[in-house]
């Protein structure tokens, strides 16, 4: 959570303009625009050219399971975020995040199918809605505090899985609804590729969105709130007010990634938004680091490979000779779920700033190197 | 051993007249503070053995922040040392090192020695280091808010061995010393500043330790009670032969109540010896004691000029 | 519930219009008052982890789960007697209880809340799977150790089991709240759930109250997890307490036995009373599991620190 | 030969994996049992089998990165959330599934029934459906009752989670009980997950049942039979194919005494000429329930379709589907008297409308299940996808 | 506005804690550009009274008129509008936030961009505004004398640099009337110079009226211009420094001092 900056040394600013920026030293902000620029290109051109689909490297970007994952990075990072201005940033524990990822994923759904909003404006508006659900379930927080919060959003999420299963006319019951592809200009974003594109958009936008809102007045107002809410009401902050909006504000972002979510696989069901999922949300950000933007997405990066690092890991085990028993073969979806448990502890005992500390830390000590200390 | 200290104790204790409850608390603690003068005489030159050394120890912070470069001391048994410098110097990390709280915050002793009664310490579970009769009262009043005044001096007891009886009577010494911690029967939290002092104060007293080291006892204080703390310090060294390391930023109680001297700056000991010695030195009385001549510089007239400083 | 019209057309609302069932109701509460005294004891031993450690475990309802399934493989592999099975248990816990604690939660000393939560949650995880794969998925029968008699009370039949679980409970309880006011570890605890570092000052030993609280709570738990074992059958079931907890820990008071004891008893009697409303006339299905959350949320927005919780202090 | 692609979904870790492993495991031997004898007349299958853990979402993405990267020809699936999910996508790529889901949803291939919602052109499974198991449960139960001697008309409750699996034969089944002559009384939510359910089990005493229509299954069965036995319920719980297995009664114990379940096909002790193949398909393992030898006779029928489509045209996922409608009233070879004979038309899609009813029995602290009865519904056209 | 006007007047304010009684009708009034000194011993109120300034806690009975405006039962994070600033005696500084940050909070209630316009930072106007602020924010850092540490995270600085950048942060409010709880508690001789000398600038050059509780008599004596003497919830005396020294009942009760005279700086 400290939010040290280190710079190389020689790099100094001369105007406040310089002095606030989104990122540390312009050789990062470079690095990031050529990393994003190089991945646009990179899934972008077997798209334009199928022919290049099985070239070496080109292959792998455009593996539909490795895009998979990469579209999952984009909707559950911006839940993700969300949360982490929730949690990171106004120190308000939430355990129903799931429930506000299913309401946008319902929500644009139900706008599409039912209201008749075209997908692409069915996202933003189902934002909005989960928003106004944030809104109304986040009011409380204008009394309770702490883990008594933390428990009533745990509440939240079981009472918002209920009505999903309940409000047949919003979400098809039991049953769940089916979801449309999006469409832009007539292309529709039907494969893994272009919904890739697409996702990775969006999540730009929203992740520069968020880190300009972090840099301004009411970013400051939130960790404020967090840090000392007693000296931030005399500071001329309403509690209230912040408190809420924060919930409101991680909603929206919690209903952006669901609706991605939902037009993504094509079909929503309430199943798929259970406290579980919730608890994933908040082991992507406090992996990646609590308050901190990247740490949202380091986390999630690593909540979404864990999973398949331990599949691959286990079932690799029972290739060997002696990892072949039948005991561990027929326990291999425990062990996987086990190591999944495994793998948050300890990354929690070892590493409990999360990645992004650790990652501020591993380029202090490069641009200091080699004078460390 | 504890039934002769306590033995001792109940007949150092003072006779209760100040026990009544009618008689406003400033009062007692005048009447206080004029039996501690009485009894006050000044220390003798330290030639006593040391029961602490520090010496030249290393302090990290994180794994990268190093606060203490090499400090060492020495704390004779039965006398009070002060520890003076400026906000930042490693005063209280020195403490922290000593009684192994400093690695609740992730500091570390990385090279030196420190010794309690002959016994090497550095590095060892402040719990250890509390049994071993070293008793920490932290910066900033650190009383447990959501208990009571009793529950908060009960605890300070919590390593005592030698029975219900014998915490008990300490119980009623330390609320002797502090009858106006009587009267507060709600949750400690609600103390103001200066009771939750008393209050860290007695805890510490309840603990029977061999030394205190005293983080800034007198912050936060009226002049009165600031007095009066400082009596407590005198009289517990004197009564009840506890030795005192005292960090302090009110440099002239601090001296006055001390037999030596430390004085730190940017984690390094830059000055030190006997209190009276240190008293007269011109720099100590600049930077420390306000004003080097005969008159006192007054607050208002210092806008004009900046000093220099020189641990900058 | 769907489709309410084709539903109601071919299903008889049959209930509708008698008037209200007293005797049903009655029972229900009877049960809600037995199962409640069962959460309450649950409840203790989660506010005991919190109250001295200030780590609200997630793990909670795994403790009775891995209690119960040792105590059951203790009875029908080993076939101990239930006497010795039941002693093997609890020592088996407190072992289980110090090891988790000294393994996983001493290195977490120090870290933000928000991270310890989510290690027991690690924990949690990773529990339900090893007990899923060790023991199975399946829920199995304790053998019959005291009859497992059924007594009516008041036209209600009730297991002796839960009988004795009331009367345990009821121990428990009082022998936590004196625990806590007044022995010297009690006030240890405290100590370290208010401030660790403050309770290192004092030379209080963080490690050794916290791998007392962990074993405690996860003997009493596994008590309780036997018991429930016993009438209900063993299974995953059990673990799921530790959520139905939450709501009744809140309700109480995060850090007040007694009002653990008292949302214990709330959760199950408004389970009861919700499944009465909703089996006689409302018919929506599943109020039982969502009443005490609607209600949670309802409570703690008149009383934001529960019924029995102590208020921080706000002190500037 | 170049080897074609099967996808398989299991769940073991999930909520249904208490059966989940049982079915899983039959499909998984038995797929594999067809590489090591030949393949599809010589084509080998390659097969992944996947625990999703019983979450739709899970599902559908291993679902799509089985079609982008696999290619895959056909798929065994697993529950109703998940196969209901893919009944568009399936439709749209091509792909036949054969699910562990009877929901009746998936039994009309064109959509021409008024009652559905979605038509599942590519969607088999064998044997029953919920529905058709639960009015062969009504229909025995109503012969029950009078066989017992009961008087007036009895009450038939629904007692499930509000959950794909357990709602598919909801309304289907109550209309039929009603027309049997039952009232029907309103549903009770009971969880898929174990608990305790002493709660539902009074409004169930109270509300005076005969019968109770289990729609779980596995452990959350065991715990309402046993809660209900401790409030002193009085009724008869009949159970849907998932429902009832020696483990299940295994764990009820006495309290399982004369629970009646669905099943659809033979048992591992019966006398029948198939069972020889069975058991070699489960070589190494023990006794199996019903659950796997359904597993067993599903992954059946997907080869014999295969094997027609390789015949004729090459092992696509249309030609496949294709070979399930060209033959009828058959039984794969090799397991005669195992699987009941069924047939596929491109119209209907119920494989079968004969159910076998299981009966629970317990004594001297043993467990023994028997059949008590064979039912064939009517193929009403009403009921198809219903 | 005359010089002279009262800025602050509190009337018969009383403050009941349950049974405690920490505040009883308290009566003053605090004039426009005043440097105004509160002292008393520990537990009298004083801190009571300031958070019943600042909008912490509200007067169980009595008024507080701010600029003639009154001001009992406006909510806390209203005050910064009406001019009310305040630092705390416990060290109440955002812990995580850079120092820069910390100051840019006390801008609060004067920057006008939302979360809206703060998410565009570019199109809104925000990058503007928020740098503006930050010019004047630099203002106060040159004054304090904290520029060598603005990008430090304030929760790592010593004691008595963070009681600085409090200060900073309460001025960064812009208030008309600043209330310092305890500015010098846990300094050294060096340090309360340099807040002497700061407080003074504040009041005579900032032109900031100036409400400070302080224990240090010597500061107390040096640059308030009245003093007033609260002890019991009660006010006791109020006057020129000069007259509450003399004044026996607080050299007695509060000073601790024996009647030889001796002015004592503790
Ligand atoms: N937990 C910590 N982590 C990192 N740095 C620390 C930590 N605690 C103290 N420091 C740093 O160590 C240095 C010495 O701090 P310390 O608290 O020992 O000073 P001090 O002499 O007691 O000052 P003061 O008079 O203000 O109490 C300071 O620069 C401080 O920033
Ligand atoms: N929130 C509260 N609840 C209960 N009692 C309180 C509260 N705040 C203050 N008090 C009580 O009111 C009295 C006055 O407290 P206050 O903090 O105003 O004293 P003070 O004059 O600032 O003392 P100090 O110089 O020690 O800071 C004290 O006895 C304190 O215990
Ligand atoms: C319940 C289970 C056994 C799975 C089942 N196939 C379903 O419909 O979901
Ligand atoms: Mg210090
Ligand atoms: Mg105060």
């Amino acid at each position: 959570m400290a939010s040290f900056s280190y710079r190389p040394c020689g790099d100094f600013r001369t105007t406040y303009r310089d002095d606030s920026p989104l990122f540390d030293t312009r050789a990062t902000r470079w690095a990031m625009v050529l990393f994003l620029g190089a991945l646009y290109l990179l899934v972008g051109l077997p798209l334009m050219l199928p022919a290049l689909a099985d070239a070496p490297v080109l292959g792998w970007f455009a593996d539909s399971y490795n895009l998979s994952l990469g579209i999952q990075f984009c909707y559950y990072g911006i839940a993700a975020l969300g949360l982490n201005i929730l949690v990171g940033y106004t120190g308000q524990i939430s355990l129903g995040h799931a429930a506000f990822f299913g309401v946008g994923a319902f929500s644009s759904a139900w706008l599409n199918n039912t209201v008749g909003l075209p997908v692409i404006l069915a996202i933003p508006m189902a934002g909005v809605m989960t928003a106004g659900v944030g809104l109304l379930f986040g009011a409380p927080a204008a009394r309770i505090k702490g883990l008594y919060l933390a428990i009533a959003t745990l509440a939240a999420q079981f009472i918002i899985e209920d009505l999903f299963v309940r409000l047949d006319w919003f979400t098809g019951g039991s049953a769940g609804s089916t979801a449309n592809a999006v469409e832009l200009f007539g292309i529709a974003f039907d494969n893994d590729q272009k919904y890739f594109l697409f996702a990775l958009s969006v999540a730009i936008v929203l992740f520069v969105l968020a880190s300009n809102l972090m840099r301004t007045r009411d970013g400051r107002a939130f960790i404020a709130v967090r840090d000392h809410y007693l000296s931030a009401e005399v500071m001329g902050i309403n509690l209230t007010k912040y408190r809420v909006m924060s919930f409101g504000i991680a909603a929206f972002y919690a209903g952006i990634g669901g609706a991605l979510y939902a037009h993504y696989l094509m079909y929503v069901s309430a199943e798929a938004f259970t406290i579980l999922l919730s608890i994933q949300f908040l082991g992507m950000i406090i992996i990646g680091g609590l308050g901190s933007v990247k740490g949202a997405m380091l986390g999630t990066i690593f909540m979404v490979l864990l999973p398949e690092v331990m599949a691959g890991g286990v079932s690799l085990v029972t290739t060997t000779s002696w990892g072949n028993q039948a005991f561990l073969v027929n326990g291999l979806a425990f062990l996987r779920e086990m190591a999944i448990g495994a793998a948050i502890i300890l990354f929690l005992i070892f590493e409990p700033d999360g990645l992004a500390h650790r990652w501020r830390l591993i380029r202090a000590y490069w641009s200091l190197y080699p004078f460390s200390h | 051993m504890a039934g002769l200290l306590s033995l001792f104790l109940s007949v150092g204790r003072r006779a209760p007249p100040f026990s009544s409850p009618r008689i406003p608390w400033f009062v007692v603690g005048a009447a206080m503070l004029e039996s501690a003068a009485a009894l006050s005489v000044p220390p003798p030159a330290s030639s006593a053995e040391p029961i602490l050394t520090v010496n030249n120890i290393e302090v990290i912070y994180d794994d990268v922040i190093l606060v203490l470069r090499g400090v060492s001391l020495s704390v004779p048994q039965g006398e009070i040392v002060t520890l003076l410098g400026p906000n930042g110097a490693g005063k209280s990390t020195t403490l922290k090192a000593i009684s192994g709280l400093l690695r609740t915050e992730n500091g570390r002793v990385t090279r030196g020695e420190i010794t309690f009664m002959g016994e090497s310490i550095a590095n060892a579970d402040p719990e250890t280091i509390v049994r071993k009769g070293i008793f920490q009262v932290m910066e900033g009043r650190r009383i447990v808010e959501d208990m009571t005044v009793i529950e908060n001096l009960r605890l300070g007891a919590f390593t005592r061995r030698d029975g219900a009886k014998a915490i008990k009577s300490d119980l009623d010494m330390v609320l002797d010393y502090f009858p106006r911690l009587r009267e507060r029967t709600g949750l400690a939290g609600y103390l103001s500043g200066g009771e939750q002092q008393m209050l860290a104060i007695g805890r510490a007293m309840m603990a029977r330790p061999k030394l205190i080291l005293l983080d800034e006892p007198s912050m936060g204080l009226s002049p009165l009670l600031v007095k009066e703390v400082f009596s407590i310090i005198r009289t517990l060294n004197r009564e009840l032969g506890i030795t005192l390391l005292l960090v302090e930023q009110n440099a002239k109680m601090a001296l006055g109540a001390a037999s030596t001297g430390y004085i730190m700056e940017s984690g390094k000991v830059v000055l030190d010896g006997p209190a009276a010695s240190l008293m007269d030195n011109e720099d100590v009385k600049e930077f420390y004691l306000g004003g080097g001549g005969e008159h006192r510089k007054s607050f208002k007239n210092l806008k004009s000029f900046k000093r220099r400083k020189r641990w900058l | 519930m769907r489709e309410p019209s084709s539903r109601t057309s071919i299903i008889t609302g049959c209930q509708g219009e008698t008037p209200l069932n007293w005797e049903l109701l009655f029972q229900l509460l009877l049960n809600g008052l037995i199962v409640g005294t069962l959460y309450g004891v649950v409840a203790m031993c989660f506010v005991l982890i919190y109250k001295s450690t200030q780590v609200v475990n997630f793990a909670q309802g795994e403790f009775l789960l891995i209690g119960a399934w040792v105590c059951w493989s203790l009875l029908i592999h080993l076939q101990l007697p239930f006497i010795l099975g039941f002693l093997f248990t609890l020592v088996f816990m407190m072992a289980f209880g110090i090891l988790l604690q000294v393994v996983v939660l001493r290195p977490m000393i120090g870290e933000p809340i928000i991270s310890v939560i989510m290690v027991t949650i690690g924990l949690s995880i990773f529990m339900r799977a090893l007990v899923n794969w060790v023991f199975g998925q399946s829920a199995e029968a304790f053998p019959p150790i005291f009859e497992t008699n059924v007594v009516s009370i008041l036209g209600l039949n009730v297991q002796t089991a839960y009988l004795m679980s009331f009367g345990v409970s009821i121990l428990i309880m009082v022998g936590f709240y004196y625990f806590f006011r007044f022995s010297r570890y009690g006030l240890a605890m405290r100590a370290t759930a208010f401030n660790q570092q403050v309770a290192q000052s004092l030379g209080i030993s963080v490690k050794r109250v916290f791998a007392l609280a962990w074993a405690i709570s996860a003997m009493v738990s596994a008590l309780a997890g036997v018991v429930m074992g016993m009438v209900n059958g063993v299974s995953s079931a059990l673990s799921f307490i530790g959520i139905k907890v939450f709501p009744a820990v809140i309700l109480g008071g995060l850090d007040s036995i007694v009002g653990a004891v008292a949302g214990g008893l709330i959760i199950g009697l408004l389970e009861n009373g919700a499944e009465f409303v909703d089996g006689q006339f409302l018919h929506w299905g599943n109020m039982l599991t969502v009443v005490p959350f609607w209600v949670l949320i309802l409570i703690l927005v008149i009383k934001p620190y529960g019924l029995f919780g102590t208020k921080t202090i706000e002190r500037v | 030969e170049n080897p074609v692609f099967v996808g398989h979904l299991m769940d073991i870790t999930g909520a249904t994996g208490f059966v989940g492993k049982l079915y899983g495991a039959g499909v998984a031997d038995t797929l594999k049992y067809f590489n090591t004898h030949g393949g599809i007349n010589g084509t080998p299958l390659d097969v992944e089998s996947v625990d999703y853990a019983y979450e739709v979402p899970r599902a559908i993405s291993q679902y799509k990165q089985w079609v982008s990267r696999n290619h895959m020809v056909a798929m065994q699936g697993w529950g109703t959330g998940d196969t209901e999910a893919l009944i568009g996508f399936v439709a749209k790529d091509k792909i036949p599934v054969w699910s562990a889901s009877y929901s009746g949803h998936l039994t009309d291939p064109t959509g021409k029934s008024p009652r559905t919602q979605k038509s599942a052109p590519y969607n088999f499974f064998y044997g029953p459906s919920y529905s058709d198991g639960c009015r062969a449960l009504a229909q025995w139960a109503a012969e029950d009752w009078k066989a017992s001697g009961g008087q007036g008309r009895p009450k038939f409750i629904h007692a499930g989670d509000n959950h794909p699996y357990p709602n598919a034969p909801r309304e289907a089944c109550a209309e039929y009980a009603t027309e049997l002559g039952f009232d029907v009384i309103p549903p009770v939510v009971v969880s898929l997950k174990p608990g305790d359910f002493k709660a539902q089990c009074l409004t169930i005493k109270e509300s005076g049942a005969n019968y109770v229509y289990v729609a779980n299954l596995g452990p959350s069965t065991v715990s309402l039979v046993k809660s209900c036995k401790t409030v002193g319920t009085n009724v008869k719980f009949v159970a849907n194919i998932w429902g009832g297995d020696e483990a299940t009664l295994e764990a009820m114990g006495a309290d399982g005494d004369g629970y009646v379940f669905v099943a659809a096909n033979a048992f591992w002790n019966d006398d029948v000429p198939g069972m020889a193949l069975v058991k070699e398909i489960a070589a190494g393992r023990g006794p199996q329930t019903h659950h796997y030898i359904r597993g067993v006779c599903s992954a059946f029928y997907m080869k014999e379709a295969m094997e027609w489509a390789k015949a004729n045209g090459g092992i696509t996922g249309e030609n496949i589907k294709k070979g399930m409608y060209a033959q009828a009233n058959w039984v794969p070879k090799g397991l005669e008297g195992v699987c009941i004979p069924s047939t596929w038309t491109a119209e209907d899609h119920r494989g079968t409308m004969t159910a076998f009813i299981y009966q629970g029995m317990f004594s001297d602290g043993k467990v023994s299940v028997k059949k008590i009865g064979e039912t064939t519904l009517p193929r009403r056209a009403e009921w198809l996808g219903y | 506005m005359s010089e002279h006007e009262s800025i602050l007047d509190v009337r018969d304010v009383s403050l009941q804690f349950g049974g405690v009684r920490a505040l009883s009708k308290v009566t003053f009034t605090v004039k426009r550009g005043e440097l105004f000194a509160v002292i008393g011993p520990n537990g009298a109120g004083k801190t009571s009274m300031m958070n019943c300034i600042s909008g912490r806690y509200t007067p169980t009975q009595g008024r507080i008129f701010f600029k003639g405006q009154d001001v009992t039962a406006l909510p806390a994070n209203r005050r910064t509008e009406v001019g009310i600033g305040r630092t705390f005696q416990n060290l109440a500084l955002f812990g995580h936030m850079s120092v820069l940050d910390n100051i840019m909070v006390g801008r609060h209630h004067l920057l006008k961009n939302n979360f809206l316009t703060g998410a565009l930072y570019w199109l809104g106007g925000a990058q503007t505004e928020e740098l503006r602020h930050r010019r004047d924010v630099e203002e106060i850092i040159d004054f304090l004398e904290i520029g060598a540490i603005r990008k430090a995270t304030a929760g790592t600085l010593s004691y008595g640099l963070r009681k600085r950048v409090e200060l900073a942060r309460a001025i960064a409010l812009k208030p008309d009337l600043i209330l310092l709880d305890e500015p010098m508690a846990g300094m050294n001789q060096e340090e309360k110079e340099d807040m002497a000398r700061f407080i003074v600038d504040l009041n005579e050059e900032w032109g900031m009226t100036v409400i400070m509780i302080e224990h240090d008599m010597g500061v107390v004596m040096d640059i308030s211009e009245r003093v007033m003497v609260l002890d019991f919830g009660q006010k006791i005396a109020e006057g020129l420094p000069d007259e509450i020294m003399s004044n026996p009942y607080v050299r007695k009760a509060y000073l601790g001092e024996d009647d030889d005279g001796e002015r004592e700086v503790a």
